[in-house]
């Protein structure tokens, strides 16, 4: 039965996305580990941390897109459960430092020590046994979005308003973690992390083994988002992405619906979130920011709202003009991002994805006889009765 | 010889001063000595100088003093003499401190600042305080009986008494009492006080009912009083802790107040472009950046042309701001927004992106630093009201946002444009073919609300950094603000803003300013689930659908 | 190759640009001015300027690319605390050198990170001890920012005033967040606290942003540096550059230079960043200076390394000393933390600082507070064979409590 | 008069008009019939400028309005009554009249009495909103605020949809009375062929896309119209 | 009468909006199998009590009984609808991204709990009775456009037709002829005819051609409530019906 639901989602497009992360899964580590640094092959770990922070951010998208592309739910605060995933990773990594820490306390991570924290808080218990750390990167977002999409859904919360308070929640728990006395670190957060389930952190395998485990990551979030999307319950979504009430009128109790969506994509968010811990090294409090979720949002719509291979790729795309950018044109890039923004809404309104469909609708246009698929008592002589 | 010579230059001081109010006074002669050591022997040197001048008890000083306190008192490098100097151009023109006397111009190399610091300061504003009690001025004897106060300065008494018994002024003297009971319940006069004189200024005290009141009350309560005057202390204590327990409520009303007037002024243009338009506009806080950015442009211009008309760049920013931001407004509309109607997710894509270019554009043009934007005299400064604070600044902000909200309700409920626009957002092709010229009407709306986002800038410039940051800080709680009110609801976004401002100000005492911000946007989030649609809920079918 | 590559890494967008931005041009300016005076090693100098844009990951991101990417021979960057945490490992990593120009809370010792700003014995404990001799400060507020820097400075103070006998009820610490911007209840509470009697004086460690509506307000409810002074460990000169400081006069700022210092290295960088910057009005601060000092002092490490490999340098910079602004030398300690003097300034109408206030010598920064207990055993000392970052002098081992 | 030659009109790349000519004189009641999704809504949006075209053109009073953006078509006389009502929801059923005062200069702006004649209720329900009324009450204030604007050509897209049967009678009166006046051309789409029958001077008939049939009543057999209707 | 053996159950309900009284104690009951078609002025409260029926709006008091037993004024519109209440609406409104075909998959009779949704396959039979319900509302031709882009009338049908692919027990259809040729009016009202019987049928109409092909009882509301009930010939009659309601 499993499956089956995950063949439903296997159409053309999945095929394509997944063979290209396939591609890379195998393409990537060969080129960084086996072939020779001076080969014009060569791809330096640098760049392969670079692409597995691209795409946690295209799994960030991803599961925006779910909610947001086909249950309509614009979440403006799904940085949170991405930032939620990557606090219990970094806290997991943090208790891996054990006591080379700077005061070489064992117990306590080194900002507690500085603030005189004499314990572990209760929350911090567990995060030493990798299972446990990674049982929470699913379960804090998860039970987090449950919990708020239980309510809200439940007093038909819905639009901006809803909007609003995902961003409000995000920027609570931005001002929330910001507090040192909440016990993560501050506005430092977490970091300095030396190794990963006993591999060093640093070690260029370890590396590519992050790399290539967010593609896996990736796929595999895809082909359950594709899956749920082609199921009948992804067509009711799409349904009450616009006629909510109809859709209830029908007997669909369009809250647990959305409460689904919304909290497997909040787990798939904080999945990203614990694999870009690791790669890029910090997670702090700035990772709730509500811009990072607007960011995301953008992401999404560069590439393409509702189609999910085109939040991959607007996230990917978009991440690395922005490393380009920066590093190119470091006075004037925001000119081309904000410019880029704009234009992509002005001319390709549907996304870099929906120009490929625009392309693709435009060309029979002029071949195929342009007759409608015909009024109920269509004949075949109906057409050529004149006035 | 000698002698004759000393005569004669004594002539010429009278001669060349006799206009002066104080030369006559043979004690001017010998406080010279004391003015020249004001300029020497760094902090300590002058502070020494200045107690013994203040010792001397001569009005005649006041002006030095006053120099002094405004930096506007010098050491001649040539001769070391102390002089008064004043910039004229390059140069200054120098004048005696005692006599008055002009001593020609010098070189800004030629003389030498008496720097003061903290300590002087405070020095100097007790010796003023004591000097001009007896002042013809009202307004100068009234802070000098409250400087008296601050300063506690026992040899400020006799001068004290004898103000108090000349002083007309029922106000000023009052202060003068309180100044006066001040010294005697703290001095070492405290010992040699009856019972009944205590009592007195316990009553004098009671009677100002103000913090500092308080503290010097507390001062008797603890002390080695009797028993009586440490049981009426007490009790005086617990009545004016009361009366500012009120008054503390009622300040943090005022806070709330305040603070949720910004929140509104940030918020009402939102309320257009975003509430009535439904363009989810993003470059809101960009808006008013410009309007604050327009400001300090228009004081630049006061500044170099017209800096004796300073107070008024603020009047002229208004409009000012207004045209620019809604012109920026109109570009922005015409050039992108107009495409994404119908669209209303994409114009986040688009106005995130516009709101990142005109940061830049900012950064680029005026630097990414702050720019300085001076608050008019009328905005200076703070008032009593009873036991509130108010500042000026605030006030104005307050009244303004009232009237900006008030100004844009009618606009929009009574006038042929605001249908027009209401008409236009609710079904855009039936009101073109109703007539209305979409485009135009479109056009005007978001200038509108852009215009309005400037004049917001104004206000902001003058509480808050112009920078090419400022329109960050406020795009979230303006949201946060139209969408608690109820979207397309102007009474919404109101009611909204003087809530969240209140309820903000009442928790900050409590949680304190972090905690109180996130209590608050729990506060929000729980709001939201009671009422959906906002605290002004657009009602009725056509939303329901 | 025949350039020498300096990466600057500060944030030229973002809610840091308003500080850093400035930064980077004093970087291009020296950069230029030594490759006026022929370079080094006969080689001219290229900087390689990146935006971070105030985002903290970036950061890593970006100085990694700068190593390894550009081949930088050392980078001077960062002001947040955090943005330093986040690209420490990566120095530490691919072994290269981080200049850090801007005071902070100390705690910590790279091998390859030097320390050109203040620690909180360089800045922090001076000033309050400015207030207690000079204005009988009686009574503290700790008012700050809530992130670590304050925090922990906030920490030592409150240790290092409890042990002058400060009672605890004598100090009221206030925390907001970053771009406060509504200071009117704290003005308030804090007027309030300063009522009672005690002279009372105002400790500010309030990040910049949200400096100048806090002394907006000070200004309107008639605070006076008479009554209630504030010393600001954040507010420089171009802090107030967007303020109108009449109401301010006589507020305080304790750093290790000011632009108002009168030596004639001071005149003459200024005079050459007024320059550089073709603008007349362009202020100069303390981390520029620190900045300032860390360029002169790689500089004159490369010369005597004679190359630029980080070992070889790192191993050259201690004990290098060159001339700072304020008329002293400064020298690189073997802790990568630098002595400074530690200066104290009353807020003047013009928007610069009057220096009230001087230390006699230089202060050499200490890296582990003494006023932590869980940091005042620990040193740092790069020199070999030591060559640690956090020993133990009680249990005479490296790695903080060493097990 | 409204002079329509060989228009096209596509959605997308499927054409839903093509080639459809059609006059409408003033002074007289043209009925334009078919079955459903033939066009006639669409033909309608081109009218009045909702639709741009993608072949043709539209004449009305002499003039060429084809390019003409639709407030420009309503300040040439021309009014709509959308299918669907197109009320503005969140106006008042008195600003939602108001709305007719656009293509009007000022002097004429009141609001002419026969609209209350017509619908009675409307007058009760001045302060409600638009958006909270009956379907039918709807579909009245739509026809009411069309009239405020004194159009020269009335198009009516399906008027008597879910109207209850003596209002029917009554709007059916009405647009009697507006063709009498001799200074209007009405264009009416309708379903309900009695209602159509009744009031229909000339008749259109149409079938996917296309004009089957036009012409004079009395030049054309009903049953003929009729069949063009049956399923 | 007992509320026991009938199908649905209205007393006393009354409805209002600030204030405007939409329904105004109205009583009504219908018996399993019945058809009754509803009449009366625009206004007078039909669309409404269909809202209050399939708990779109709380009715202020009254009681309304499903089967004699359910109260629905206590149920979440989903619930209601799982009672097997089904409705067309007066404005025709579909799923407008979908296809026709998914428009009526998505209506069609099935396990409506989303994990049963997730994993469902649509079986022989059910493919069977959507093939069915597309010939009977002549969609054929147009399942796989997209429901967006169908035409007035043609969204009245397939809404009529997802109706009917929810086999409801009781069909609340408001307006279905609005904007239907004659020779569609008659076909509907033959359709409906079929149905009722076995469902229960309120068909509310403005169209007095539909209403007597129908040939059922009729009620003529008012007002919020009750004015007339009877053969449409009898209520026809009534003075006060063709006062308010018919016209003369
Ligand atoms: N927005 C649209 N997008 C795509 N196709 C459309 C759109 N609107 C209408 N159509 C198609 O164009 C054709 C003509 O539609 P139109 O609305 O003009 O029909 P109509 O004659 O008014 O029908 P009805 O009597 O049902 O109102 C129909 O086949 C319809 O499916
Ligand atoms: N949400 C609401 N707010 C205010 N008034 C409402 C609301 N819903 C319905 N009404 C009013 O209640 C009355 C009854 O409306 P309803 O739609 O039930 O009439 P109807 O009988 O269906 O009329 P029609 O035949 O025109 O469809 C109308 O006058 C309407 O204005
Ligand atoms: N280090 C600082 N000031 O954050
Ligand atoms: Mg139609
Ligand atoms: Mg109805």
């Amino acid at each position: 039965m499993l499956l089956r639901f995950f063949l439903m989602g296997l159409d053309r497009k999945a095929g394509i996305v997944l063979s290209i992360l396939a591609v890379l899964a195998v393409a990537v580590p060969v080129m960084s580990l086996w072939v020779p640094a001076d080969s014009p092959f060569h791809l330096s770990v640098f760049t392969v941390s670079l692409l597995g922070k691209y795409l946690c951010f295209a799994l960030l998208a991803l599961a925006l897109d779910l909610v947001w592309g086909y249950c309509g739910i614009l979440s403006l605060g799904h940085a949170a459960f991405f930032a939620l995933g990557g606090y219990a990773m970094g806290m997991y990594l943090m208790r891996q430092i054990g006591p080379r820490g700077v005061y070489g306390n064992p117990e306590l991570p080194d900002f507690m020590v500085f603030l005189n924290w004499t314990e572990l808080p209760w929350y911090w218990w567990g995060f030493d046994q990798f299972w446990f750390a990674a049982l929470m990167v699913l379960v804090v977002p998860g039970a987090l979005a449950f919990a708020f999409g239980w309510f809200a859904f439940r007093s038909r919360v819905t639009g901006v308003y809803l909007s609003i308070i995902t961003q409000a929640l995000t920027f609570a728990l931005l001002l929330a973690f910001f507090r040192n006395d909440m016990g993560f670190g501050g506005n430092n957060g977490l970091t300095d992390f030396k190794d990963i389930l006993g591999y060093d952190i640093q070690a260029d395998t370890t590396r590519v083994a992050l790399f290539v485990a967010t593609v896996a990551a990736l796929a595999l979030s895809y082909m359950i988002a594709s899956g749920v999307i082609a199921s009948k319950l992804g067509k009711v979504l799409v349904a009450l992405r616009d006629a909510e009430s109809r859709v209830r009128f029908m007997g669909y109790d369009t809250e647990s619906y959305k409460l689904f969506a919304w909290t497997l994509s909040a787990c798939m968010a904080g999945v990203a979130g614990a694999l870009y811990v690791p790669q890029v090294g910090i997670i702090n409090p700035s990772e709730f920011a509500p811009a990072s979720s607007i960011e995301a949002v953008i992401w999404v719509a560069v590439g393409g709202r509702g189609t999910l291979a085109g939040g991959i790729l607007g996230a990917v795309l978009v991440n690395m003009g922005k490393s380009y950018f920066t590093g190119a044109l470091p006075e004037l890039w925001l000119f081309a991002l904000g410019g880029l923004f704009v234009a992509v809404t002005l001319f390709l309104p549907k996304g870099l994805l929906g120009l490929w469909g625009q392309l693709t609708a435009k060309l029979p246009r002029r071949s195929k006889a342009t007759a409608l698929p015909g009024a109920p008592t269509a004949t075949p002589t109906a057409g050529q009765k004149g006035a | 010889m000698r002698r004759a010579l000393r005569w004669l230059m004594a002539l010429c001081v009278v001669v060349a001063t006799s206009t002066a109010a104080y030369a006559a006074d043979p004690r001017a002669i010998d406080l010279r000595p004391l003015v020249q050591a004001l300029g020497s022997g760094g902090y300590s040197g002058t502070e020494k100088a200045l107690s013994q001048l203040s010792a001397a008890g001569d009005p005649a000083i006041v002006p030095v003093i006053e120099a002094l306190q405004a930096g506007d008192l010098f050491v001649r490098k040539a001769d070391g003499a102390v002089v008064i100097a004043r910039k004229a151009g390059d140069a200054y023109t120098l004048t005696d401190p005692l006599t008055r006397a002009a001593l020609g111009d010098a070189p800004a190399a030629a003389v030498e600042r008496i720097r003061i610091n903290n300590a002087l300061r405070r020095a100097i504003s007790a010796s003023l305080g004591a000097l001009t009690l007896m002042s013809p001025d009202a307004g100068v004897r009234r802070s000098a009986a409250d400087a008296v106060f601050k300063s506690r300065d026992a040899s400020a008494l006799e001068t004290l008494t004898a103000a108090i018994a000349k002083e007309q002024d029922g106000r000023i003297r009052a202060a003068m009492e309180q100044a006066r009971a001040a010294i005697l319940l703290t001095g070492e006069a405290a010992s040699r006080m009856t019972d009944a004189d205590i009592q007195a200024a316990v009553d004098t005290l009671a009677a100002r009912g103000d913090r500092d009141a308080l503290v010097l009350l507390n001062m008797v309560a603890t002390s080695g009083a009797s028993d009586i005057t440490k049981k009426s202390a007490a009790s005086a204590i617990s009545t004016v802790e009361q009366k500012l327990a009120f008054w503390a409520a009622l300040q943090n009303l005022w806070y709330g107040l305040s603070l949720g007037s910004v929140l509104l002024l940030a918020a009402i243009g939102l309320a257009v472009t975003f509430g009535v338009m439904g363009v989810i506009n993003m470059a809101h806080g960009e808006m008013v950046m410009i309007g604050a950015y327009t400001t300090f442009l228009v004081q630049e211009v006061f500044r170099t042309y017209a800096p004796g008309l300073f107070d008024l760049s603020i009047l002229v920013a208004l409009p000012a701001a207004f045209l620019v931001s809604g012109g920026v407004g109109i570009a922005i509309e015409r050039s992108v927004i107009r495409w994404l109607y119908g669209r209303p997710l994409e114009t986040l894509l688009a106005t995130w992106g516009l709101s990142l270019v005109l940061q830049q554009a900012v950064r680029s043009i005026f630097g990414p630093t702050n720019r300085e934007v001076g608050a008019p005299s009328w905005m200076s400064g703070a008032f009593e009201l009873g036991g509130l604070t108010i500042t000026y600044g605030r006030l104005w902000i307050v009244i303004f946002a009232f009237a900006v909200f008030a100004a844009l309700l009618v606009a929009l409920k009574r006038t042929w444009f605001g249908l027009s626009i209401r008409a236009v957002t609710q079904n855009r092709p039936m009101a073109n073919a109703m007539g209305i010229r979409t485009a135009r009407v479109d056009a005007l709306t978001f200038g509108l609300g852009s215009g309005i986002a400037g004049l917001a800038g104004v206000a902001l410039s003058q509480i808050d950094n112009v920078s090419p940051n400022l329109g960050q800080g406020y795009i979230i709680d303006s949201f946060m603000v139209v969408v608690f009110g109820g979207v397309g609801n102007l009474w919404g976004t109101l009611v909204g803003a003087l809530t969240l401002g209140t309820i903000n100000k009442f928790l900050e005492p409590y949680a304190g300013a972090v905690l109180g911000k996130i209590l608050v946007l729990i506060f929000i989030i729980l709001f939201i689930q009671r009422r959906p649609r906002g605290l002004f809920a657009l009602k009725g079918r056509a939303v329901e659908a | 190759q025949d350039t020498i590559k300096v990466g600057i890494l500060h944030s030229l967008s973002g809610t840091m640009a308003i500080s850093e931005t400035t930064l980077k041009d004093v970087m291009l300016m020296l950069i230029d001015e030594q490759n006026k005076k022929g370079g080094l090693l006969g080689k001219k100098l290229e900087p390689v300027v990146v935006d971070p844009a105030s985002n903290w990951p970036l950061f890593a991101e970006k100085a990694r690319e700068l190593i390894s990417k550009d081949k930088v021979s050392a980078v001077f960057g960062c002001w947040t605390s955090v943005s330093r945490k986040s690209v420490l490992p990566v120095f530490e990593e691919l072994n290269n050198i981080l200049f850090y120009p801007v005071q902070y809370e100390g705690e910590e010792s790279s091998r390859n990170v030097f320390y050109t700003g203040a620690a909180p014995n360089q800045q922090a404990i001076p000033a309050v001890d400015y207030l207690m001799e000079k204005e009988q400060v009686q009574r503290w507020v700790l008012a700050g920012t809530d992130y670590v820097y304050p925090r922990t400075t906030n920490k030592i103070l409150e240790a290092y005033l409890k042990s002058k006998g400060v009672k605890p009820e004598d100090i009221m610490i206030n925390y907001t967040p970053f771009g406060h911007s509504d200071w009117q209840s704290i003005v308030a509470d804090i007027k309030k606290f300063g009522s009672g009697g005690k002279k009372t004086a105002v400790v500010s460690t309030i990040n910049g942003d949200a400096n100048v509506p806090f002394y907006k307000e000070l200004g309107n409810q008639g605070v006076k540096a008479e009554d209630i002074p504030v010393v600001a460990f954040s507010v420089g000169e171009e802090e107030l550059a967007g303020i109108d400081t009449k109401p301010l006069l006589g507020h305080l700022a304790a750093w290790n230079y000011f632009q108002s210092v009168e030596t004639p290295a001071n005149s003459d960088f200024i005079k050459a960043w007024k320059a550089y910057t073709k603008n007349d009005k362009r202020v100069t601060n303390d981390p520029m200076e620190a900045h300032y000092i860390g360029f002169n002092m790689w500089v004159k490490a490369v010369e005597s390394a004679g190359t630029t490999e980080p070992d070889k340098v790192i191993d050259a910079m201690i004990g290098v000393s060159v001339p700072n602004l304020t008329g002293g030398y400064s020298a690189m300690l073997p802790n990568h933390h630098i002595t400074k003097p530690v200066l104290i300034g009353e807020v003047q109408e013009n928007g610069q600082f009057d220096v009230v206030s001087k230390t006699s010598g230089l202060v050499p920064g200490d890296e582990w507070s003494d006023y932590l207990p869980d940091s005042k055993d620990l040193i740092a000392d790069w020199r070999k064979p030591m060559s640690c970052g956090n020993f133990n002098v009680k249990t005479g081992k490296c790695g903080g409590k060493g097990s | 008069m409204l002079d329509i030659r060989s228009l096209d009109l596509h959605y997308g790349a499927a054409q839903a008009l093509r080639g459809v000519s059609m006059k409408a004189e003033i002074g007289k009641v043209t009925c334009l019939v078919g079955r459903n999704g033939v066009g006639k809504s669409s033909l309608l949006r081109a009218i009045v400028g909702l639709k741009p075209v993608s072949g043709g053109s539209i004449g009305w009073d002499g003039a060429d309005v084809t390019k003409m953006a639709p407030a420009d078509r309503a300040r040439r006389g021309i009014a709509y009554v959308p299918q669907g009502r197109e009320i503005f929801p969140l106006l008042t059923v008195r600003e939602n009249l108001l709305t007719g005062y656009a293509p009007l200069p000022r002097t004429q702006r009141s609001i002419p009495e026969e609209v209350f004649e017509l619908f009675p209720v409307l007058k009760s329900m001045l302060d409600r909103r638009g958006g909270d009324l009956s379907g039918g009450q709807q579909q009245q204030l739509a026809i009411g605020r069309a009239l405020v604007t004194r159009p020269r050509l009335l198009v009516l897209d399906e008027p008597t949809e879910g109207i209850q049967p003596s209002i029917i009678k009554d709007i059916g009166r009405a647009i009697c009375y507006l063709r009498d006046k001799g200074t209007m051309a009405i264009l009416l789409v309708e379903q309900y062929f009695d209602f159509a029958r009744d009031l229909a001077d000339d008749w259109v008939v149409m079938e996917r896309g296309e004009v089957m049939l036009s012409g004079p009543r009395s030049g054309l057999d009903e049953q003929e119209v009729r069949k063009y209707l049956t399923v | 009468m007992s509320a026991e053996s009938t199908l649905l159950y209205l007393d006393g309900v009354s409805v209002s909006f600030d204030g405007f009284r939409a329904l105004n104690n109205l009583s009504l009951v219908m018996m399993p199998g019945e058809m009754r078609a509803i009449i009366g002025p625009n206004g007078a409260g039909k669309t409404t009590m269909m809202d209050v029926i399939t708990g779109k709006t709380h009715p202020d008091t009254g009681t309304i009984l499903f089967e004699g037993q359910t109260d629905l004024t206590r149920l979440r519109e989903a619930a209601i609808a799982n009672l097997g209440i089904g409705r067309k609406f007066q404005r025709p409104t579909v799923f407008e991204p979908h296809t026709v075909w998914d428009n009526l998959e998505l209506a069609l009779k099935a396990p409506r709990r989303p994990l049963k949704t997730l994993t469902y396959s649509i079986s022989r039979d059910d493919r069977a009775r959507i093939e069915e319900i597309l010939d009977i509302t002549r969609l054929s031709a147009l399942r796989s456009r997209q429901a967006g882009s169908l035409s007035h009338g043609q969204k009245q049908w397939l809404e009529i037709g997802m109706l009917l692919a929810q086999d409801p027990k009781l069909l609340l259809v408001d307006e279905p002829v609005a904007g239907m040729t004659d020779a569609e009016t008659e076909q509907t009202a033959e359709l409906l005819c079929g149905i009722a019987g076995k469902h229960s049928v309120i068909v509310v109409e403005h169209d007095m051609s539909f209403v007597r092909a129908l040939g059922v009882k009729v009620t003529v509301l008012a007002e919020g409530s009750v004015l007339a009930e009877g053969s449409l010939d009898a209520v026809s009659a009534n003075s006060q019906v063709i006062d308010t309601y018919l016209g003369r």
